[in-house]
């Protein structure tokens, strides 16, 4: 059995979600877009995020079409606002 | 030598500046940012900062070796606050020494820009009479 | 508050730093401008500041007023030393506070520039083998 | 009587002049080169300033065909080398 995918929000997506860290089980051809459709199924309030949010995995920065391994980690990022 | 830091404790330029400078470097850049008691009319209270912190560092690693490709620089170092930050304080510093002051500038102004863009932190606001996540460009990051 | 100062002490950034910024404002520069241990090839020992007292702090204030009529900065100092300044040291510290920071780090290197350009302060280099008086941009200033 | 004109030298144009600071007295119709020109005319090691050399009456940068008046501070500055 692969290793699940840890998934990661942050600030207002993060509060949106009710949780900043799932695990979901891999399968195969998995997709980070994919991974977002089925947050935002799960959390309708997600969908304001859609157009927005950056995704990385693993610590970089990925389009939304980036496939997922087994153990990776995948963040969903709001719009940054540091500095 | 760079440094990159996600912090809860207070900035202090000086601690930052300290030892940036190499033999060969006769240039330091220090950029502060600091927490504005106005902003958008506002009177603000304070901001609370939040950051995926095992990505911010190797985002601002990313940023630094860019920066000194492009122009040459010797030290970058960033250093990022996260939590509450009070009217007044720093809520970053970025340090660049060089030969010279050119490249200084120039490194400093794109690591802040870069910084600001693409680093994986978050601020909320806390004003009179409210709090609101405060967002930065809305175009996702792809690279 | 605005501060301009010819000093044989030691410069210290983060007191030229401290309080810089106003309620206002949310960006600082800082530059530093450092004795370079090596320069044209040659192994720098220390260098000797000379400057025009009375005429210095005149010179910066109008660089001063300059910089933020040009650029709508709020706060400019600028702290020149004198006298022996070992490799490593700070031979001048320039601090800009603005609201933003395009604003600062335009105006803090527009600042550095005129500095060099036209305040009356002269270094001698004292270097493995020698000294030498160093010379700035020969033109001869008139404004 | 009119009060005289204070001359400064600084770094390399001091040394070469052996001294920083002369008073001289004033005359009907002085400009700063004529100024110079005497200092020249005295300490022929200044010549090698001559082209180079800024002028600042009472701490502002002037021209050289300015005009002194009775009790001026007459700075000569060779290029500048501060920061």
């Amino acid at each position: 059995m692969s290793r699940p995918v840890t998934v990661l929000l942050f600030a207002a997506a993060r509060e949106a979600c009710g949780t900043g860290r799932i695990e979901i089980p891999h399968r195969e051809g998995l997709t980070a877009a994919a991974v977002w459709e089925g947050l935002v199924r799960e959390k309708p309030a997600l969908e304001a995020f859609s157009r927005t949010v950056s995704i990385a995995r693993n610590h970089r920065f990925v389009p939304r079409d980036a496939a997922v391994e087994p153990g990776d980690e995948l963040a969903f990022l709001p719009p940054v606002s540091g500095g | 030598m760079d440094d990159f830091r996600i912090t809860t404790d207070r900035l202090e330029e000086a601690a930052i500046i300290a030892g940036a400078a190499g033999v060969r470097d006769g240039a330091v850049v220090a950029f502060s940012g600091v927490v504005r008691g106005r902003n958008l009319g506002r009177r603000v209270l304070h901001l609370e900062y939040e950051a995926y912190e095992a990505m911010a560092v190797p985002v601002f690693e990313r940023i630094a070796e860019a920066a000194r490709s492009r122009f040459g620089v010797a030290t970058v170092r960033i250093h990022h606050r996260i939590g509450r930050v009070e009217v007044g304080e720093a809520s970053v510093v970025v340090v660049v020494a060089s030969g010279h002051r050119g490249a200084a500038f120039d490194a400093a102004r794109r690591v802040m820009d870069e910084v600001k863009r693409i680093a994986p932190v978050w601020k909320r606001e806390y004003f009179e009479g409210g709090d609101v996540w405060v967002e930065g460009p809305k175009e996702p990051v792809t690279e």
